[in-house]
């Protein structure tokens, strides 16, 4: 079966193709289409994930391009971590696919909806299969390109449009990046299989400035994709897209693909440290950066996005500091919590009829008993309460940071998992308890949207066990045959520390928005500035427009008045001499026949004149 | 100082005063004389040379034909002492005169800068009318017969050109 | 001694026919009253013409002489049909434009046309400066008179007073010129003059290079280069049509022929092989040559900008193709080699221009306007003569696959060769120039709408001929040319002349 | 015995003109149909030639020289051949001409003459690509300036005459200057070879070039400025960035057809001959400019895109990234390496394919809308989906994405400049990072547009456009069909050209 | 004896005169007159170089004879034109004629 793999990302493409060409007269039926091939590739890849876990491999490779003496493949091959992602991605996407059926189902555009969620899923499941990482960024862009279309899916929605297009071109720039860092790696490996690059790293054929250089260069694309700081600022406004999609592209697969780059030329990054630095302060500066945003924010769906970023943050904090069985497991659990917690979010906005703003919600346990017993459990899987998954993931990045040294990077960890179990439950009792503040009187919805929740609450509470001090399951696995360093695991100390902070978060998350024990703008009244910068996203925004968008513009602008008044009025104005020239000879020509004589007279001695100093005469 | 430099100098002096009072006068009339002045004392130099035959045909021509001609042309036209005046615009003038100047500078310059035997004008025993004859029919019979063409082309030309229309 | 009596007569047949035939011709205008359209004239000329050019044919390519004073040789075979085949097209345009004007005589319309065709045949196989000089002046006194035949019409007798005036002062240079070169050889022979020109050189050299350059002055005058060009715009707006056209193709083509003959043969001299002697006199003077081949090509194009009569443009382009003729006069590498050159590109020129002469006559004719608009619409209003039109202009822009593109491109050729670059950049940047112009006609053509009040245009079938055949040539020219080239290149042009 | 398919090729065209010419045109379905026969036999030729093409060696091949006719010394032949270079764009130029001719069903007044010229223009551009002699070669050259000229001012749009005319002149002095250089290469192969080589072939050339029996007329200034004014004939017609002027203006007021062939094969005859003719007789001097090349090749990317960002009007927006595309050509020609060389050919194919397509979805649109001014429309999705689709994926396609053509020349380009080597392009990799940053405006320019027009809202008074018309499918899908088919398996163009981008790069010197 | 330069010196003279006259003067028949005196300028040097030249022979007078009856004929048909010229715009002032320009 596994020889089979490559069909798992076929199936969703069949499905796209189908719906491509017959959606528009399947319309609500075009979600069985998505359904059934999303089944099909989630049988399939667990299929797959056993036969690896028992030791089978697969690879295979046709010739892409030649030129010169090189050749570059393309193919698939199936790796302990990929076999991992598989899985990952295909429950996700089914869940979604289910979900979406009664989200989306007032929609006219369903089909296309289902057709874009194909598409996606057939790029996301070839960029974990690529063999080689140019396989990869191709199935990269196509991922981009499948989020620039399902963000704008509302295109007639003006932010919509906006943010799709900020969504694509913000990943572009680390997309660039990441080719230039490509291009680097293949003149200096001559390659772009994985195999062949870190054998040549290892072979030291490759200086360590170069391999730094191409490192950060990679990381870059990772920057972009996982929505790092500074090009994070894509990623909320993507929130303007179908929650559902939120939940598959921006939360669980998508956005970590950055993360499982890293993960996948981990051995590079381990060849140079200051990139291991950058990506570790990167990803720390991101955590606490977006967590502290998330603080203050009150829609529902861009709280989730802050803390989506945050979390990235931290898997790439777990890498940079070594933890590579950690990052990818925090990875693995976050994309099952966080998109419960969307899936979840979708199910109240769908129910409070598109609202998304917290302080409009409340009450809502009474109301929608599985969405909010599920969206709690997510809520505390986040906040790293154990035994749920959130909490041996996190608990594990925690331990890498600690291991790496860097105590600056730890505090910052811990702050941030504080945090984040704060504004997870000031989220949670805002919008679940008190009493309700809308104005449509919600209830609970279909099953087609509560059992997607329900197993993804299952999964976030089992996910972690896979991977506990008790049983290295997963390490084990994915260390097979990849070497990586040591892989470092927490103390009980550590344990302990991360329970005390989470419930610390929650106990003030109640104190302030269930109990009302602190008043709610106890901070706010104190540090007013510090709360105006945050609710403006520490003005990231109106920073870019200012300082990029704005100068390109205006440069362009110069160029084009440049271009008309100076390169192609050179342009006129040669042809216009030309002609000035020409009515001024022909002016000459006034009728007068002495005139005539007399130019030739002149003319004549003129032209002698010319002819005699050219040749030398008169001395 | 012999005395074909004496009639040499008379009728240069004649020839170019009267070109320059062709210019200069102002009364048409008086002009196309001066004109025949000019071509009489050029027939003089002929002669003065020892080509009587072309003396005889220039006086014949130019003194005789061609003047008639011009005072025809005179007649035809604005005769009635009508002055034009010199050329209206004087960069013109001083153009032409300048122009003109130099060419004749450059032309004295390489003239009296020859070097040429100084000789006695050749005398024909049986007379130059003799020679031009075998010449003319000898080597130049066909630029003869093309001079017969040209001077029926330009009568059928004039006279269709001149021909008033009955209207 | 006198050489003329026992010479070969028989080289003259041509000649002599023609001028028997043209003077019947005459005869026969008298015979059929004083005015009234008389097209069997015409006619008549046409196949006095092409009798003279069989003969022509037949006689030339057997080389001979009379008396030194008139050569016969391939070069004059060439010119010669060049020539008679444009009188040819002339008078086919003539017969339609003189059946639209009455006020002009006819009958000696053709015999003066036939007359300047002698004079042109005169001066195309002279080797004498007497014979060119009566040759030239033949045929310029009858185009003095042909300008002004349209005696009724200002414009045509002001532009045969320029024509007459300028044109006798440049007779009087030519002459001037002569005098000083026959006054120191002793000789009008150009051979004779040849031998000596290069030992008098070294004793006067002023006075021979004020004679040289005063012959050029006259002589560029007749083929209108600059600075000596100036008189042509007008002449060829004020006369009739077809004149425009005679003076256009055939006085510059003889005028070039002579040009050739005098420079080549009388002044700088040429070999056995027709290859230029080491002391050539062409060392000296081959700059102010280059100098004035460049001015016309730039003033000739330039001023053709800015132009809005149709005739008058033709001039101007006719200046600019003059100044692409005398290139190779120019940037001279072998004799032989720049006569073949010129001899291809007056062919070319030649059935290009007048070809386009005959659509000017008949699109002129037929709306009464001389400007660019009298053009528009063409396409529509007849799609023959405007694709027709189009390919003469493309051809005189020097475009790919036309007879122009051909010669221009040998012209080029020759002027690298010869090292003289710079002056083959000015002519193909000038004709670059001149695109704009030819396709304004052709915009005029095919993308304006035609003037509401100028009916569908009835073609006459002279014209029509006319066209047709200097199309073929110069598609023909441009696609096979070595129907011709392969022939010239093996030509021995003037090897009686030879130095 | 069957005659040279080349041969057949070049003159198929103009037998069709010629059919088209002895039709009354009052037959407009006739007359469409016999060009776009004729054109769609030439493309079935084209791909009959490229499966018997011989991958595997790196000679001309489809040989067919006859004399044409002598200057009395130098012999001017017919004489065409292609090799893994011309090949693609032969192809090319079939397709994407065809396609055009599908396009160009919605002219409706003088369609006899515009097949006429179009047929013509499609001679001239296969005769470019083929011709072995630079005689013939400029012919064909030239032999595209007219139909191109009469098809703009006839059928143009508002300020047609100054487009067509600025066309004419801007490009006539390119070709001039060429034809200049080409007699002066011929002159100095001449004297290079003692006078034994009087030939305008391409190859013999190259050869004397390479090898002379007097090197001192060829000295190292000769050679400068022999390839610098080549550079600068083919730069016009590229075009490279001081000269493009002319192509905003012909591109915007051409006929959608008009504006296809344009940026679809004419400007690729300008990166042809600087790879055919510039560094194929003068590769010493060709790298020795390399870093001339490679800076106009970035000021290219870069000022283009920068241009399209702020164009208003949507066909000017296409014509300024062509511009910036074009430079992608240079780049890769600039490096010198097997990849950069093999992206440029790819990049002259793919933008080939993908303007042509971006210029029909224009033309579309605006046969719709009446209108191009970005900002007037909006919201097309909602009224014309399909064709907003299309447009998305050649936007898309334009922009680099993978699975595009666009993408592989990019990728091979990049992986060309930064593998460059440094003794004939010193810091070719800041070079490379700018024209990342070109790549990046791109993105931005072609999203902006494309989110001003087809997303957002929708305009009142487009509400009921009609969607694509059967017929405007088979261009659409044909050049996207292509631009895919060569995105996912470039193989089967590398394979072509692989072999003779190994042996140009085999002349230079390193 | 006198000097064959001082022939041709007072040629030169008459030449430019004649060439003055033409560029110069308005009155169309003098313009004429000037063209006359110009070839009559030419025909004293062909005179002059024929009888006392460096190589003394007849041609030149040959020359001369052909010289004066071309011009002879130009003054004819000169005239004639400048008759039809004076019918259609009664002037014979160079100036006034420029109806054909730029």
């Amino acid at each position: 079966m596994i020889q089979n793999a490559w069909l798992i990302p076929v199936f969703p493409l069949i499905a796209f193709i189908i719906l491509l060409f017959v959606g528009r007269f399947l319309k609500e039926k075009a979600s069985y289409v998505g359904i059934t091939a999303l089944a099909l590739s989630f049988i399939l890849s667990v299929l797959v994930l056993f036969e690896r876990i028992g030791g089978e491999t697969s690879t295979y490779v046709i010739d892409w391009i030649t030129f010169g003496s090189s050749t570059i493949t393309m193919g698939y091959e199936v790796t302990p971590l990929n076999a991992m992602m598989l899985i990952v991605v295909t429950v996700v996407s089914l869940l979604v696919h289910v979900f979406s059926k009664e989200y989306m189902h007032e929609d006219d555009r369903i089909h296309v909806f289902y057709s874009y969620l194909g598409l996606f899923s057939f790029s996301m499941l070839g960029l974990v299969l690529s063999p080689n990482i140019l396989q990869l960024f191709i199935f990269w862009e196509l991922v981009g390109l499948c989020s620039f279309l399902l963000v704008g899916f509302w295109y007639f929605k003006p932010e919509a449009a906006a943010a799709a297009k900020k969504a694509f071109l913000t990943t572009r720039i680390g997309d660039v990046g990441l080719l230039i860092g490509l291009v680097l790696l293949f003149n200096a490996t001559g390659s772009f299989e994985y195999g062949a690059i870190f054998s040549a790293v290892e072979a030291g054929l490759v200086n360590d400035t170069m391999i730094t250089v191409i490192a950060i260069c990679i990381f870059l694309g990772a920057v972009g994709k996982s929505a790092q700081f500074p090009l994070h600022v894509w990623l909320p406004d993507a929130m303007e897209g179908p929650t559902p999609v939120s939940a598959l592209i921006h939360a669980a697969t998508m956005v970590a693909a950055g993360v499982y780059l890293v993960g996948v030329m981990y051995p590079l990054f381990l060849a140079s440290s200051t990139a291991m630095t950058v990506v570790a302060y990167t990803g720390a500066i991101t955590a606490i950066f977006a967590a502290t945003i998330a603080l203050v924010n009150t829609d529902i769906k861009r709280i989730l996005a802050y803390s989506t970023i945050s979390q990235l943050g931290f898997m790439m904090l777990a890498l940079g500091t070594g933890g590579y069985v950690a990052g990818l497991f925090h990875l693995m659990t976050h994309a099952f919590f966080k998109a419960l917690l969307f899936l979840g979010a979708g199910s109240v906005i769908y129910a409070v009829h598109h609202r998304q703003d917290i302080r409009e919600m409340g009450g809502l346990w009474s109301r929608m008993k599985v969405t909010s017993i599920t969206f709690l459990i997510g809520a505390l899987a986040i906040a790293g309460i154990p035994p749920l998954a959130g909490f041996w993931s996190k608990e594990g990045v925690l331990a890498a940071a600690w291991e790496g040294g860097d105590i600056f990077l730890f505090t910052i960890a811990v702050i941030t998992a504080f945090m984040t179990a704060f504004y997870m439950f000031r989220l949670f009792f805002t919008a679940f308890t008190g009493k309700f503040r809308g104005d449509h009187e919600p209830h609970e919805n279909k099953k087609l949207m509560t059992v997607p929740l329900s197993v993804l609450a299952f999964l976030a509470i089992v996910a972690g066990l896979i991977n506990t001090p008790f049983g290295l399951g997963l390490e084990n696995f994915l260390l097979q045959d990849v070497n990586v360093g040591y892989q470092a695991h927490g103390e009980l100390w550590l344990a302990v520390l991360s329970i005390a902070i989470a419930v610390g978060g929650i106990a003030l998350a109640w104190a302030m928005y269930y109990k009302g024990a602190i008043a709610k703008d106890t901070f706010t009244s104190k540090f007013p500035g510090v709360h105006k910068l945050l609710l403006n996203k520490y003005y990231m925004d109106e920073l870019y427009a200012k300082v990029f968008v704005q100068p390109t513009v205006a440069i362009g602008r110069f160029f084009w008045e440049l271009d008309r008044n100076i390169v192609d009025g050179i342009v006129n104005f040669v042809g216009a001499t030309t002609r000035i020239t020409g009515r001024s000879f022909a002016k000459r020509h006034d009728g007068q026949l002495q005139t005539y004589g007399l130019v030739s007279i002149i003319g004549g001695l003129v032209v002698v004149a010319i002819a005699f100093v050219i040749r030398g005469y008169f001395g | 100082m012999n005395t074909q430099m004496i009639f040499f100098l008379v009728f240069a002096i004649i020839a170019i005063a009267c070109a320059v009072l062709v210019m200069k006068l102002s009364r048409i009339s008086h002009r196309v004389v001066a004109m025949a002045f000019s071509f009489f004392a050029v027939a003089g130099l002929y002669f003065l040379l020892g080509a009587e035959f072309i003396g005889i045909i220039q006086i014949i021509v130019y003194a005789g034909a061609v003047t008639i001609l011009f005072i025809f042309g005179m007649m035809m036209t604005e005769h009635r002492n009508v002055t034009f005046g010199s050329h209206p615009r004087k960069a013109h003038r001083v153009l032409s005169f300048l122009g003109v100047g130099t060419l004749l500078g450059v032309l004295l310059y390489g003239i009296l800068n020859m070097d040429l035997a100084t000789k006695e004008p050749t005398i024909y025993e049986k007379g130059t009318a003799h020679e031009i004859g075998l010449e003319l029919y000898g080597n130049y019979v066909v630029p003869l017969i093309g001079m017969g063409f040209l001077l029926t082309a330009a009568l059928i030309g004039a006279i269709v050109i001149a021909r008033k229309e009955a209207k | 001694m006198y050489s003329a009596f026992n010479a070969d007569w028989s080289l003259m047949t041509p000649e002599i026919v023609l001028a028997a035939l043209a003077l019947v011709i005459f005869t026969l205008d008298f015979m059929t009253g004083i005015k009234g359209k008389k097209p069997f004239l015409g006619r008549l000329s046409i196949i006095t013409l092409i009798i003279t050019a069989v003969l022509v044919f037949l006689t030339n390519r057997t080389g001979g002489s009379i008396a030194d004073v008139f050569v016969v040789d391939p070069f004059s075979m060439v010119f010669k049909l060049i020539i008679l085949f444009s009188v040819i097209i002339v008078i086919a345009i003539s017969l339609y434009y003189l059946d639209k004007h009455e006020d002009i005589y006819q009958g000696e319309f053709y015999s003066l046309l036939l007359f300047a065709t002698l004079g042109a045949m005169l001066m195309v196989s002279s080797a004498d400066l007497i014979t060119l000089f009566i040759g030239l002046e033949l045929l310029s006194i009858s185009s003095y008179c042909l300008a002004g035949f349209k005696k009724h019409n200002r414009k045509s007798t002001e532009s045969a007073i320029k024509y007459i005036v300028l044109g006798g002062t440049a007779s009087a240079f030519i002459l001037y010129g002569m005098s000083f070169l026959y006054g120191l050889t002793g000789s009008t022979s150009l051979v004779v003059i040849g031998q000596n020109i290069n030992t008098l050189f070294v004793d006067f050299p002023v006075i021979i290079s004020v004679s040289f350059l005063f012959m050029l002055v006259g002589f560029g005058f007749k083929i209108s280069i600059v600075p000596f060009h100036m008189w042509a715009p007008d002449v060829y707006e004020g006369s009739p049509t077809p004149v425009t056209a005679f003076l256009t193709a055939v006085s510059k083509i003889a005028g070039f022929a002579l040009v050739l003959r005098l420079f080549y043969v009388g002044i700088f001299g040429f070999g056995e092989r027709g290859s230029l002697l080491p002391d050539s006199l062409y060392h000296e003077f081959f700059i102010v040559l280059a100098i004035i081949a460049a001015l016309t090509m730039i003033i000739g194009n330039l001023i053709a900008l800015t132009q809005q009569n149709v005739k008058r443009l033709m001039a101007y382009s006719g200046i600019a193709q003059a100044g692409y003729l005398f290139v190779p006069i120019a940037a001279t590498l072998a004799p032989y080699f720049s006569m073949t050159i010129i001899a291809f590109y007056s062919i070319a020129y030649v059935v290009m221009v007048l070809g386009a002469f005959a659509i000017i006559t008949l699109v002129t004719e037929d709306t009464g306007r001389e400007d660019f608009s009298s053009f528009s619409g063409l396409y529509k209003r007849s799609p023959f003569m405007a694709i027709a039109m189009t390919v003469f202009l493309v051809s005189l822009a020097g475009l790919p696959l036309t007879a122009g593109f051909v010669g221009k491109a040998w012209i080029f050729f020759g002027a690298v060769t010869a090292d003289m670059t710079w002056l083959a950049v000015i002519m193909i940047v000038t004709s670059v120039i001149s695109f704009y112009y030819y396709f304004g006609i052709m915009k005029q053509m095919f993308m304006r709408d035609p003037n509401p009040n100028d009916a569908d245009l009835k073609v006459p079938v002279g014209i029509t001929v006319a066209v047709s055949i200097t199309l073929g040539i110069t598609i023909i020219l441009g696609v096979m040319p070595n129907l011709i080239v392969d022939n010239f290149s093996h030509f021995n042009w003037m090897y009686m002349l030879t130095r | 015995m069957i005659p040279n398919l080349l041969t057949l090729l070049i003159f198929l065209p103009l037998v069709g003109a010629l059919f088209i010419l002895v039709t009354p045109k009052e037959y407009t379905n006739a007359i469409r149909s016999l060009a776009i026969g004729t054109s769609s036999v030439a493309l079935i030729l084209s791909l009959v030639i490229w499966g018997q093409f011989d991958r595997s060696i790196s000679e001309m091949q489809f040989l067919h020289s006859v004399p044409w006719f002598d200057f009395n010394i130098v012999q001017i032949n017919y004489s065409v051949g292609i090799d893994g270079l011309s090949m693609p764009l032969l192809v090319l130029t079939t397709i994407v001409t065809t396609l055009a001719l599908f396009a160009s069903l919605t002219i409706t007044s003088r369609v006899k003459e515009f097949y006429i010229w179009s047929l013509l223009l499609l001679t001239g551009m296969l005769g470019v690509f083929v011709s072995l002699d630079m005689f013939l070669f400029f012919l064909f050259f030239e032999l595209t300036l007219i139909p191109m000229f009469f098809i703009i001012g006839i059928w143009g749009g508002k300020e047609k005459y100054y487009a067509a005319f600025k066309f004419l002149v801007y490009t006539g002095l390119g070709s001039a200057i060429m034809f200049i250089t080409f007699i002066v290469i011929f002159y100095l192969g001449a004297q290079a070879s003692n006078f034994y080589y009087l030939t305008f072939n391409m190859l013999d050339l190259a050869y004397i070039f390479a090898n002379p029996d007097n090197p001192e007329v060829l000295t190292s200034g000769v050679r400068a400025a022999v390839f610098l004014s080549l550079f600068v004939a083919f730069a016009i017609k590229l075009p490279v960035f001081p000269f493009h002027t002319w192509l905003p203006n012909a591109h915007v007021e051409a006929p959608t057809a008009a504006s296809m062939i344009l940026a679809g094969v004419l400007l690729k005859m300008g990166g042809y001959g600087l790879i055919r003719i510039g560094v194929g007789i003068l590769p010493d001097q060709a790298a020795r400019f390399a870093m001339l090349i490679a800076i106009l090749g970035v000021i290219n990317i870069v000022y283009g895109a920068l241009l399209a960002l702020v164009q208003t009007d949507l066909k000017r927006l296409v014509a300024f990234s062509s511009i910036s595309h074009m430079g992608i050509v240079l780049l890769g020609i600039a490096s010198f390496t097997a990849s950069g060389m093999q992206g440029a050919i790819f990049q002259l194919v793919s933008h080939g394919f993908i303007s042509a397509l971006l210029f029909f979805m224009v033309g579309a649109i605006y046969e719709r809308t009446k209108t191009r001014t970005i900002s007037e429309l909006g919201g097309l999705s909602k009224s014309v989906p399909i064709l907003a689709g299309f447009m998305l994926a050649a936007a898309m396609a334009s922009v680099g994405l993978p699975g595009l053509s666009g993408f592989v020349s990019e990728l091979l380009a990049f992986i060309g400049i930064f593998g460059a080597d440094a003794s004939i392009l010193p810091g070719a990799k800041v070079l490379g990072v700018i024209a990342g940053l070109g790549i990046i405006l791109t993105a931005a320019y072609l999203l902006w547009a494309m989110q001003r027009t087809t997303f957002g809202q929708l305009d009142e008074k487009y509400k009921g456009l009609s969607d694509a018309r059967p017929l405007e499918y088979i261009p659409m899908i044909g050049l996207l069909a292509f631009s895919i088919l060569i995105g996912v398996y470039p193989n089967i163009l590398s394979d072509v050209i692989n072999i003779t981008v190994i042996d140009i790069l085999s002349k230079i010197g390193g | 004896m006198v000097s064959i330069n001082l022939y041709l010196a007072l040629a030169a003279i008459l030449f430019c005169i004649g060439l003055y006259g033409v560029l110069t003067r308005r009155h169309l028949v003098i313009v004429l007159a000037s063209v006359e005196l110009m070839l009559n300028a030419v025909n004293i040097n062909l005179v002059a170089f024929s009888s006392i030249g460096p190589v003394v022979n007849i041609t030149g007078q040959v020359f001369t004879l052909f010289v004066i009856s071309v011009a002879a004929a130009e003054v004819a048909v000169g005239l004639a034109i400048l008759i039809a010229l004076y019918r259609n715009k009664g002037s014979i002032d160079v100036i006034k004629h420029d109806l054909l320009r730029w």
